[in-house]
């Protein structure tokens, strides 16, 4: 069990290292020039050589990654060239945010999800799965910006029951999170429809109605637990759809999570923001995929870790 | 099991615990409702043994999923027909909520797959204890204990610890107790066992209809067995009905049946069955050369884990086997499900890698790049066991016959199609059927397919692997008559690997068998099959189940020593077992080749 | 060896194209996502014709006094936007966009991922070990962020627009064909091929490939709404088709301030949108109903 | 209905005198706002800090020797009790005021303005500010990392320093008075180093209480501020993220008292009209100009006749209807309010026959293909549209590149990337209310150098040498022919016609009704958007 984890988190460090590259020289593709945009417009040419060369931009991109890697290797994501802070100071004001986003929004799509997935399956052809399966279709073909404005424009602009944007309260936290969640929820959904119509054909439940059980008992104890584990691995995927949807719908609501953050910065180029930002939803997006492989063994005693 | 039986109604031995007239099950197609059985009556007496056996398709397993209330909806539905219970409570037509009271309580069952039919994630234990509570035959205090005196009554060792296991760390056998215990928790006055041994090996098969039989006697459960094997009929049931295509065909008194059965259909399905020991003597094949020379094959696979995910164990699935077979003769290779008889031939086709020496004609195919190994497929071709997994859905059976023509550059145009022609013709099938594709052939006929197009390429050995495991017996009897006919034919050399000891009886000139890797005992049929030496192969042979209700089966010999494991730590393996020859042919392993596992 | 199975298998590789269009019209959702998808084609080709204004003409008339836009009206039936362009025309243009990036971007993410999932599912080993890592890395990429760092280096156009937007959706495509090859290699029919003595070649081509073909087939029809989405949060971000091309993402970033005022200039793009992501979702779950039994009911 | 704007914005200027001395000193002290933002905010350090968020936070954290009249473009002494020049201009003294502290309590000295000065020139600061000093004595040398220390700067007692320069600068006193010769306590800024931005002390109005980073700053009142009777209000709560047009809406449902960012476009006509907000709509110049560049270097814009032709082919009107009217048509690269703007010049007429022709005599009598930059936030690719059907009805196709703003600002510095930008959003915002403060960087050829802003990449020599003499008249007598000539050098551009100045947009803001003050305070337009310490809340009157 330790080794496999020691071994993935090695892995996933391995995968880290390979998207920091990588985003590293997209960056360095970017046009923009920090120093310039950090020297203002009446700096000399002079000046802004010198501020240049302070941050190592006239050094050779392995140099620049390198140093680059040294300073991650020591916890430091480097400083915001137009914001002059911390980048790990910005991210951790703004991870709270995030991850009670993050929360909410996993929280409406397993409730919704689940559920509705569970109810079209076991009501499988009939018209309530119709219209269940359309509406989860609609879900996940619906852009979350479309969504949001339109949730935002009926539930707090025209009948005020919540906040126009922002953060702070329970009220604030609805809006977005239901945004973000009901994509996930159309997965969801039909993830858990698929599995539970599988479960239910299996031996198993076959048993237990022999058994001479009754149909609740039948779906939670024996049909509910198997048709979860497939779901579980959708935790890292969730997640990635998530660090999608946040910088949209972040810039929607005017939500202050590292969306907002990154959406900012990529307008500025504020390269070691970016960079920062995007560690962290890889870091996130990893993380996600490990615990999923952690949780499922929990779940499911027959997988092993190797 | 000393629990108080509740005898109420029992007095009653007069009437049938349970009473089917004229069952109808019809089923949902495209084409409209089709009925799978039809217009069915019996009665189950008390305490007896009653078998439906019939082929594929005959309706049997349907028969006993409507007395459960089980039938698959909504494609399946009783059209007619009423089936009634001793205190003449009628099943037909009861709802799902009805139906709690009967299950497990009245009539249990056990399923066909012991892997399956447990729930993976939740204990043996909570499984047994599920059912007590469901059914109030227990306090939820009382339940473990009684969970554990359940699994005790189904002869499993180490019950407590079984209690607290997963499904899968239990090996198919005890899977099947475990379901049998679940079965029989609440007393139940019907047990209706599907198929319950078909998936198990022969040795485990004989423990488990040992143990029903026993829990019968003890509990004075009446048995409805629905099953394929004219072997297991004859040595469990009491009484038979013999179905066919939803039908009842016949239905006599065990003996009667196996003795002279009064309709035509029952004559060829007990004539086709293989009857080990009865098989006709065979000319030995003249031994001048050696078409296959296997020396020494091991074939390991590696495991992985620890830190950096390398190679920690290795299972040694074959370990050190060397055999030959001359031209136009059969060496069967036999054993129990992991015993490496089908890597073997994977070998020989070069689909896993191996080391040792394999000569095919003469021509060694060690270290040969794809590129030399090609010529030598030609004389060597393969027939898996399951004739759907090894054709291409999606691909006309003609084109997959002309395949291998095609790969070799042996033919083309219109040459090309006679030849599949001829080959269609070879192996009974017409030649208009060559532009359907597979899902619309029988088993048997996709068997054929598969022999045609292993055929084409005019190979000297056929690696026959289980080719005739998934047949119904009848069919299987046909398959096996192509295969002789073409041996006689063409002089083929076959490899034939299978588990069922009828059938090698049938057609091996010699035998080897194997357990873990290793070849413990090898000569001619009658050599191995009449005067079995290792303590294995007798094992083996005291648990195939004879078609003779006449044939008191003696009990399974037990197992000699540990079940082994053929996992082994890297750098070590198991000890190659010396061989010595008993008579002129006749080898055989000193030992055992065991690890505790 | 149970019969309990019921024998209500239908055909699934036989029939031709007509019968499958006949079972998908049978349907009435992918009835309805066909006549969606048919009906949006039809004006994507037929734009030129059944635009009743130039696209790009910002009329004078088409503002008020003050520069509002104006509402849906008999003279412009959906509305004008902000600048005065007539919105209807604008929606027609807009679905040649949608269905072009649509098309191209798909293909060549089905392409790649096709490639790479079915090169590592079958080589395995080493190969397949270091197409799937990367795989797994592009996954862990932050999609949209990857896709607007992309955009931001090379100049947009609709050509990188489809290729940024392919480079983000090869990897599920990838994942699937991956799984799915791997099964297959497993499969006895492949086994039977290597016996034979087929080359590597032949049994990718004549063997892997013709079992793969539905999945690409359904999994590509599922991408093209992934993709109308993505290219639709591009564009609304700003860093997608670029004006005055109309797209309709960049319909709705151009004009989303007005939401509370000039509700429909989001509301028409924003449907259509919903409607074409739907249609390709509906007809892509659909087909795989269809054309392979063996997926029926999943995902 | 250029005329009328310009008509009311002068006549908003000229009530603003006598309102502020009414009102102001009758308010009570007391009271706190909210106040929006879209963006970030991204530091607080006034060496630092140039952007549209913090920029007037900065003026109520911290005082200059110079400020400028609240509401008005005219200088005035703020930590400088007063000041004198030599005769040749090149010697300014200032007195500081006695007993200023700073918000950790220490007295600010003339230790203290020579720390500051030298620290926003010091390379290692990386303040975008430091060029505007380059005319203090030593200012090259500092420039260079060579030295630490401005040798033009020194104290000659606690409360007087004096400032030498290398150079006559007739802007010297604006350059005080700009954010960045922010007095800054030496100990403080070395005790947070680089995170003195998020932390800044300084002498202001305001201090800063609390900053959630990414959400929202407190200001509190400084009890012991040197100006009596100044900031009115306790408290200011900068809230951050809020779309604009979100922003608008929570004003109009009373969560917010100014939206920061103003007026957004989708809203504008709806509470213009709106007669429940007349008396809070508050309309108000800035000296900002719109303009188009053309790369006097790239094929065929460095043809005069064709950069002239652009120039009549622009429908300025139309553009200003694009945003709903908050602007009015420019044809100079001045704003009207800016001293040395020319009231008299017509400019080039919007004439696409004209245009057409002169194309022709260019030798583009079919047109050309070319690109326009613009940054994409809204509303300038619905400009850059309307400016792509201006040229596309004279023959010339411009495809249009919306792209980030830093990408469009980095295409611009490249000598041949980008032939046409449009400079919405990226717009000159002039720093301090002089003529000057519009040619240098971006229209001089100090700025048409890699990574410069001077985008059209127009380098005229002997209008550099005409702004080198211009600057030199420090004489404030001579401020009249100083102006002059500075007209005369942005006309000479004009001919040469690198730009296309398209507009000057107006500020529309809006106050909630609870605030008091006089308008001009609410569009200041030096302390842009809003000068925080004259406001007051009518709560507590």
């Amino acid at each position: 069990m330790w080794a496999y984890v020691i071994r993935r988190l090695g892995e996933s460090l391995l995968i880290l290292l390979g998207i920091s590259l990588v985003t590293f020289a997209l960056l360095y593709l970017v046009p923009a020039d920090p120093a310039r945009q950090i020297a203002g417009r009446s700096a000399t040419a002079e000046t802004v050589a010198n501020i240049r060369a302070q941050l190592g931009l006239d050094q050779p991109f392995h140099i620049q990654y390198l140093r680059y890697l040294g300073n991650l290797l020591q916890g430091d994501l480097g400083r915001s060239y137009l914001q002059r802070t911390e980048v790990s100071e910005l991210i951790a004001a703004r991870m709270p945010a995030t991850l009670l986003l993050m929360l909410a929004a996993i929280v409406v799509e397993l409730i919704i999800g689940l559920t509705i997935g569970a109810v079209a399956a076991l009501k499988r052809n009939s018209a309530v799965d119709q219209s269940l399966m359309v509406f989860s279709f609609v879900t996940i073909s619906a852009p979350q910006f479309v969504v949001g404005i339109l949730l935002l424009y009926v539930f707090a602009v025209q009948l005020g029951w919540f906040p126009i944007g922002g953060y702070g309260t329970f009220g604030h936290l609805v809006l977005p999170a239901i945004t973000i969640g009901l994509l996930g929820t159309g997965w969801y959904s039909r993830m858990m429809r698929s599995s539970m119509i599988d479960v239910l054909a299996q031996d198993y439940v076959r048993t237990a109605r022999a058994k001479g059980l009754g149909r609740l008992r039948i779906i939670l104890r024996h049909v509910a637990p198997n048709a979860i584990l497939p779901i579980i691995a959708m935790i890292g995927i969730d997640i990635g759809l998530f660090m999608s949807g946040i910088v949209v719908v972040e810039s929607v609501f005017g939500w202050p999570g590292i969306g907002q953050l990154a959406w900012q910065a990529i307008q500025r180029v504020d390269i070691p923001i970016i960079m920062g930002v995007t560690l962290v939803s890889a870091c996130f997006i990893v993380l996600g995929n490990l615990l999923a492989d952690l949780i499922a063994p929990l779940v499911d005693p027959r997988i092993k870790l190797k | 099991m000393t629990a108080d039986r509740d005898n109420a109604g029992r007095e009653e031995t007069s009437r049938p615990v349970l009473s089917v007239q004229g069952l109808t099950i019809q089923v949902a197609t495209p084409e409209g409702p089709k009925p799978v059985v039809q217009d069915l009556s019996f009665d189950l007496r008390r305490g007896e043994t009653l078998c439906l056996a019939g082929e594929s398709g005959s309706g049997k397993s349907m028969t006993a999923l409507a007395i459960m209330g089980l039938l698959p909806q909504p494609m399946a539905r009783i059209a007619s027909g009423s089936i009634r219970l001793a205190d003449g409570s009628e099943l037909a037509g009861r709802g799902e909520r009805d139906f709690r009271d009967i299950r497990a309580n009245r009539i249990s069952m056990i399923f066909q797959e012991p892997m399956t039919s447990l729930n993976p994630v939740m204990t043996i234990g909570r499984q047994l204890t599920e059912v007590l509570l469901e059914h109030r035959a227990c306090t939820p205090a009382e339940a473990p204990s009684r969970a554990l005196d359940l699994l005790r009554d189904v002869r499993i060792t180490d019950a407590e610890t079984r209690l607290k296991q997963y499904p899968h760390e239990l090996s198919g056998g005890m899977r099947q107790r475990v379901m049998i215990a679940i079965a029989l928790a609440c007393n139940p006055e019907i047990l209706i066992a599907d198929e319950p041994t078909t998936a198990l090996d022969v040795t485990v098969q004989a423990e488990v209809l040992e143990l029903i039989r026993v829990l019968q006697r003890e509990h004075g459960t009446t048995v409805l067995m629905i099953t394929h094997d004219m072997g297991v009929v004859a040595e469990m049931a009491d009484r038979v009905i013999v179905l066919r295509h939803g039908r009842q065909e016949e239905t006599a008194p065990v003996r009667n049946l196996f003795a002279a059965p009064q309709t035509e259909y029952s004559q060829e399905l007990l004539d086709a069955v293989p009857r080990l020991g009865q098989a006709p003597a065979r000319p030995a094949p003249e031994r001048s050369r050696d078409v296959v020379d296997v020396a020494e094959l091991c074939v390991r696979f590696p495991m992985r884990g620890g830190l950096l995910n390398r190679v920690t164990a290795q299972v040694h699935a074959v370990e050190g086997v060397s055999f030959r077979i001359s031209p136009g003769e059969t060496l069967a290779l036999v054993g129990e499900s992991g015993c490496g008889k089908s890597t073997i031939g994977r070998a020989l086709l070069g689909l896993v890698p191996w080391q040792g020496s394999i000569r095919i004609d003469g021509q060694q195919t060690a270290g040969l790049s794809p590129k030399g190994l090609k010529p030598i497929r030609r004389d060597i071709q393969m027939v898996f066991q399951d004739p759907g997994a090894s054709l291409d859905a999606r691909m006309t059976v003609g084109h997959q016959v002309a395949e291998p023509l095609v790969i070799h550059g042996l033919a083309s145009g219109s040459e090309l199609w006679d030849r599949v022609e001829m080959l269609f013709r070879r192996v009974g099938l017409t030649p208009d059927q060559m532009d359907r594709y597979p899902h619309e052939f029988s088993g048997g006929q996709r068997q054929r397919i598969c022999i045609a197009r292993a055929l084409a390429l005019g190979p000297k050995v056929i690696v026959a692997d289980e080719s005739v495991s998934a047949l119904d017996v009848s069919v299987q009897a046909q398959v096996l008559d192509l295969l002789r006919e073409l041996q006689e034919e063409e002089g083929l050399a076959y490899l034939f690997i299978s588990h069922d000891m009828a059938v090698i009886d049938q057609v091996a000139d010699r035998v080897a068998v194997m357990n873990l890797g290793q070849i413990v005992e090898t000569g001619s049929r009658d050599q191995v099959l009449r005067d079995p030496a290792h303590g294995y192969t007798r094992r083996l042979l005291s648990a195939v189940p004879i078609p003779d209700p006449e044939h008191t089966r003696p009990p399974v010999l037990p197992r000699e020593g540990e079940v082994g494991s053929p996992v082994w730590p890297l750098g070590q393996g198991p000890a190659r077992l010396p061989m010595a020859e008993i008579a002129p042919g006749h080898w055989v392993a000193q030992g055992a080749p065991l690890k505790v596992a | 060896m149970s019969d309990a199975s019921i024998p209500v298998k239908s055909d699934p590789s036989r029939g031709g194209r007509g019968s499958v269009l006949v079972r998908l019209l049978r349907r009435p959702r992918s009835a309805f996502a066909l006549i969606v998808i048919l009906t949006m084609v039809g004006a994507a080709v037929l734009a030129p014709w059944i635009m009743p204004y130039n696209p790009n003409n910002q009329m004078f008339d088409g503002l008020s006094l003050e520069g509002a836009p104006l509402p849906p009206s008999s003279e412009f039936w959906l509305g004008t936007d902000l600048l005065g362009r007539d919105l209807f025309s604008r929606l027609i243009l807009g679905t040649q966009t949608s269905l072009i990036i649509g098309v191209l971007a798909n293909g060549i993410a089905v392409l790649l991922g096709a490639t790479v999932g079915i090169t590592a599912g079958y080589f395995g080993g080493w190969i397949g070990g270091i197409l799937m890592r990367f795989t797994d890395l592009m996954m862990a990429f932050p999609a949209l962020l990857l896709a607007i760092v992309l955009a931001a280096i090379f100049k947009p156009s609709l050509l990188i627009v489809a290729l940024v937007i392919a480079m983000v959706n090869w990897v599920q495509m990838a994942r699937v064909i991956y799984t799915e090859t791997r099964s297959l290699a497993q499969r006895e029919f492949i086994d039977v091929q290597r016996a034979m003595g087929a080359s590597t070649f032949r049994i990718l081509g004549r063997h892997i490939l013709p079992h793969l073909v539905y999945s690409i087939i359904v999994f590509g029809t599922l991408g093209i709404s992934t993709t109308v989405l993505l290219e639709a949060t591009l564009s609304y971000l700003g860093v997608g088709v670029q004006p005055p091309t109309p797209s309709w993402g960049n319909i709705i970033f151009e004009n989303q301030t007005y939401f509370a005022n000039a509700p429909w200039l989001v509301f028409f793009p924003g449907i259509a949108i919903v409607l074409l992501a739907l249609s390709f979702n509906l007809l892509g779950d659909a087909l795989r109903d269809t054309l392979d039994p063996r997926l029926k009911g999943r995902h | 209905m250029r005329k009328t704007l310009a008509t009311s914005f002068l006549a908003l200027t000229v009530a603003a005198g006598p309102a502020l001395a009414q009102d102001f000193t009758e308010a009570k002290q007391g009271g706190s706002m909210i106040v929006t933002y879209k963006d970030d905010v991204s530091t607080l350090d006034p060496a630092i800090g140039y952007d549209w968020q913090n920029w007037s936070m900065i003026k109520s954290l911290f005082d200059g020797l110079m400020d400028y009249e609240p509401g008005t473009t005219e200088l005035k002494k703020d930590l400088a009790e007063d000041y004198t020049i030599s005769d040749d201009g090149m010697t300014y003294t200032f007195k500081l005021r006695e007993g200023v502290t700073f918000h950790n309590g220490r007295e600010m000295t003339a230790e203290d303005v020579k720390y500051s000065l030298d620290r926003v020139t010091n390379p290692e600061t990386q303040s975008p500010g430091a060029g505007f000093f380059g005319s203090i004595e030593g200012y090259d040398a500092m420039a260079a990392g060579e030295v630490d220390s401005l040798s033009g700067v020194t104290v000659i007692d606690p409360y007087t320093v004096e400032i030498k320069l290398s150079r006559p600068d007739a802007t010297f006193l604006h350059v005080m008075a700009i954010n960045f010769s922010s007095i800054v306590p030496k100990e403080v800024v070395e005790d947070y180093g680089p995170d003195f931005g998020k932390n800044p002390v300084g002498t202001g109005a305001f201090y800063l209480e609390d900053w959630t980073l990414g959400q929202s700053l407190t200001f509190a009142r400084n009890t012991d501020y040197w100006n009596e009777g100044l900031p009115k209000l306790d408290q200011i709560t900068f809230e951050i993220g809020l779309e604009p047009i979100v922003a608008l809406l929570r004003l109009q449902q009373g969560q917010a008292d100014i939206p920061g960012d103003g007026i957004p476009p989708a809203k504008f006509l709806e509470v213009t009209s709106d007669p429940a907000y007349t008396d809070f709509v508050i309309e108000g110049g800035q000296l900002h100009t719109g303009y188009i560049t053309m790369n006097v270097n790239m094929a065929p814009f460095d043809n005069v006749k064709v950069r002239q032709a652009v120039n009549m082919a622009i429908n300025k009107d139309r553009a200003v209807r694009i945003i709903n009217g908050r602007a009015v048509p420019a044809n100079q690269p001045l704003p009207p309010t800016m001293p040395g703007y020319a009231p008299d010049y017509e400019g080039y007429a919007y004439d696409p026959e004209a245009a057409k022709a002169l194309l022709a005599e260019a030798g583009f009598p079919d047109g050309f293909e070319t690109e326009l930059y613009v940054y994409n936030t809204d509303p300038n690719p619905r400009l850059a549209q309307s400016f792509q059907q201006d040229l596309a009805a004279i023959g010339i196709d411009a495809e249009i590149r919306s792209l980030a703003q830093a990408n469009v600002i980095a295409a611009g510095g490249e000598p041949d990337q980008a032939p046409m930008i449009w400079s919405g959003g990226m717009a000159w915002i002039a720093d301090f209310p002089d003529p000057s403060n519009f040619y240098g960087p971006i229209l001089g050829c100090d700025g048409a150098v890699p990574g410069g802003w001077n985008w059209s990449w127009y380098c005229n020599k002997e209008l550099d040498a005409l702004a080198v003499e211009a600057d030199a008249m420090t004489d404030p007598a001579m401020a009249e022919e100083r102006e002059a000539k500075w007209r005369d050098i942005y006309l000479a551009i004009m001919e040469d016609a690198p730009w296309v100045p398209v507009f000057n947009e107006q500020r529309f803001t809006m106050r909630s009704a609870k605030l008091g003050g006089p308008d001009s305070i609410f569009v200041d337009p030096v302390h842009v958007p809003v000068n925080y310490d004259y406001v007051y809340s009518t709560d507590v009157q």
